[in-house]
């Protein structure tokens, strides 16, 4: 029987290895998966090229991945928040590579990876500081720039509810990132707030098909990132 | 922080309000843009997308009844209107790199005479660059209006000949609201459509790194 | 108030012009708007393009718009079925152009066009006769070939179900293509059985979000095709 | 239409199923590998793929139960079961394209000794061409297995030193399950893995349009 569901946070993250990529999901602390970054800050792995549209608050969830000197390169497209300087100290330090990327073309780059598209033309960047050393073609009278699809050996990712085939329903404006991801992250490992029985999902409703999932761990009781940073939490 | 003449934020949002066309899909900045959402004119109905996954925007949830997973692309709380629909980032993408969305209004820290826009970084050496969604905002949404104090705080002008700072997008402003004027950015330039009140041309070019053209006779 | 039900198929369909090119949703018959299609064979625009994954079936629905003459070009990847002759004996007898592309090149590429990628590149047909005369380019040890996004004037859907916003939730496996040609149409018109009150639908179920439809029209008992054509019905 | 020696299209759908990995999500051609689904060896569960949009595909409906737009990518009416999701073209697709499915098995009219397939047209003048999914699959599934009769009705071999027929794809195919023979596409040609009942490979040979290697010695 298919059953992606595994026991422990520490099982989840465990094959995670030094100099892996990892996506991990969320648009600021909506949809991050929290629990699973603390377990991989546990686990100890380096050297990592970590993708995310942000660079974590505080000095928890991934803001403290980084802060652990385990990220040797951050792809996003947003790496300021108001209450971190973890990042921006680093990278003043020239201790962390940053990929700047606009945000549409994190996403599309994200699900072109996951979709078997090795690359694509989009009209955002041309013209700016962030097209530079990349392909400019032009279709009808419009400029375009080259961009390539991401992939990562690993991502993290935090959806509501799950069933053991990894059938994937998220909340709100946490899905951002997530379901692409999903897609584009060689082993997809997912922590959610429920397992539902298989039958229980709607499937017209199931936004991330099992398909596309590797593990599942449930956290019924996910902390929030801005609960923690309030509350001065600095980990581990 | 109030000019002694001119619009103040609010007005500014109230401005910019008054000139988006009934049933159309926006997407609002961080900063002054935010605040248009509050002024929807009589008899209109605009859809408000956010980039991070929501179309049907409402306002700010009322006081301990905001959710950490509800939010805005400015990372604030938001509500959702009774028709609105979630989706993931390539979708919301997709909308705005695809021509779906009428309007963005964004804020500035340059715009030219061209309608080059600049708004993301300053390029200082010490700052670390951020650009967000605003270079597929630019590139995709139908139209584009900047809304921005006239002025820095050290009273630069933030219109210019040719922006100077890191460039979000090449040629996309179509329009600018600023606490002293309407400003159309035309093929021949920047071109007042209307002074705020106790402002006149001359004091608006002072302030101003570009010739400004005074605004047409109506028809 | 935004409201953009029409209260008749005549209606929804009488802006398309001759020469337009308009997509029309369905595998099959799954999905086919049925009665948007014969509403669009009274209305008479011809010299149309046409894209859809295959060319109908009987003589009814799009089978019967080829037969009419309507139609200058298909554009899809499957132009044969079991209980039509209408396309192939036009194909033979050349009044009807044909471009074949693969099935999920044609999905990604009205994706793309809605999405504002106006080309991607894609591993399918490569090596094939469809790649003949496209561009091919290597990525890592791979040959790719280059798509270009696929736009039209109209999108003709069916769906199961529309607000006043145009949100749309579909039924099972009718699904199909509909989304993606929701984006990729100018004027996006869809046939749904039912339509309910704004708030109504889930917004975390919501499969295309209104900003993608521009009519909705109510055809609360759609017909089936396979039925029609079993009972031998010649439209018109 | 069954050949005096050799396994029935239900005994090659069998065989063929016995190879499948507990777990694996499966995509099935129209034809000999739609007969499959049936065949799920006890302890494993399969999931299988329609490109119409559906993961998660059950045996057809019971008589009379059937919907028109609940259907396979051949057409027929099938079923959903618990644990199912519905998606559109692209996504399923992108399932497709991005290496997601673990194995296809389609029919062909040809396969080379390199593993090229034809399976979508004979090319012939009157022929109308139609490719459906069968190109993206093959150009994104991690396995292809080729099931099909060793020959033509007419009696030509199917497998070929190389296509005559248009290519799907170029060295795609790994396995090979004729009625005849399981065959796997190595580096040095077509090596038997298995003959079916009463079939030696002199038999097989002589049907075949290329060279066969005998079968390695189990280890």
């Amino acid at each position: 029987m298919i059953d992606k569901t595994v026991p422990s946070v520490a099982q989840a993250v465990q094959g995670i290895h030094d100099g892996a990529t990892v996506m991990i999901g969320g648009f600021g602390e909506a949809g991050s998966p929290i629990e699973l970054i603390h377990s991989l800050i546990d686990q100890g792995a380096s050297n990592l090229t970590v993708i995310n549209n942000n660079t974590g608050s505080g000095e928890v969830g991934l803001a403290a991945l980084i802060k652990a000197g385990r990220v040797r390169k951050m792809i996003c497209s947003y790496p300021r928040s108001q209450n971190s300087t973890v990042f921006p100290d680093l990278y003043r330090a020239g201790k962390v590579e940053l990929e700047l990327v606009p945000q549409g073309t994190l996403a599309e780059r994200i699900r072109a990876g996951g979709a078997g598209i090795p690359a694509f033309y989009t009209p955002a960047s041309v013209g700016t500081p962030l097209q530079e050393g990349k392909e400019l073609r032009s279709f009808g009278n419009q400029e375009y720039v080259l961009e390539r699809g991401l992939r990562a050996d690993y991502a993290l990712l935090k959806a509501r509810c799950a069933d053991r085939y990894g059938n994937l329903l998220y909340n709100k404006t946490a899905r951002n990132f997530s379901p692409l991801m999903a897609m584009a992250g060689g082993t997809t490992i997912v922590q959610v707030a429920e397992i539902v029985e298989a039958g229980e999902l709607d499937p017209e409703a199931v936004i991330t098909p099992g398909i596309f999932v590797q593990q599942v761990i449930r956290i019924p009781n996910p902390a929030h990132e801005s609960d923690l940073v309030r509350q001065g939490v600095i980990y581990p | 922080m109030t000019s002694p003449i001119g619009l103040s934020r609010e007005e500014m949002a109230q401005r910019v309000a008054l000139d988006i066309p009934d049933g159309s899909y926006v997407n609002l900045g961080i900063g002054i843009p935010e605040l248009i959402a509050k002024f929807v004119p009589e008899g209109r109905e605009f859809i408000y997308h956010t980039e991070n996954g929501l179309l049907g925007m409402g306002p700010s949830p009322l006081e301990g009844q905001g959710e950490p997973e509800l939010i805005n692309a400015g990372k604030r709380q938001i509500t959702a209107l009774p028709g609105a629909a979630y989706f993931h980032h390539a979708d919301s993408f997709a909308m705005i790199r695809g021509g779906h969305l009428d309007l963005c209004v964004l804020g500035a820290l340059q715009v030219a005479k061209n309608g080059d826009l600049a708004n993301w970084s300053t390029g200082g050496p010490d700052a670390i660059p951020a650009v967000g969604g605003a270079m597929d905002l630019v590139a995709g949404v139908k139209q584009i209006f900047a809304v921005t104090q006239h002025c820095t705080k050290k009273g630069h002008p933030k219109l210019v000949e040719a922006c100077t700072f890191p460039l979000t997008g090449v040629g996309v402003v179509s329009r600018i609201y600023t606490d002293l004027a309407v400003i159309a950015v035309t093929p021949e330039g920047l071109r007042v459509l209307e002074l705020s009140p106790g402002v006149d041309l001359a004091y608006v070019q002072e302030r101003t790194g570009t010739e400004l053209l005074p605004s047409l006779p109506s028809s």
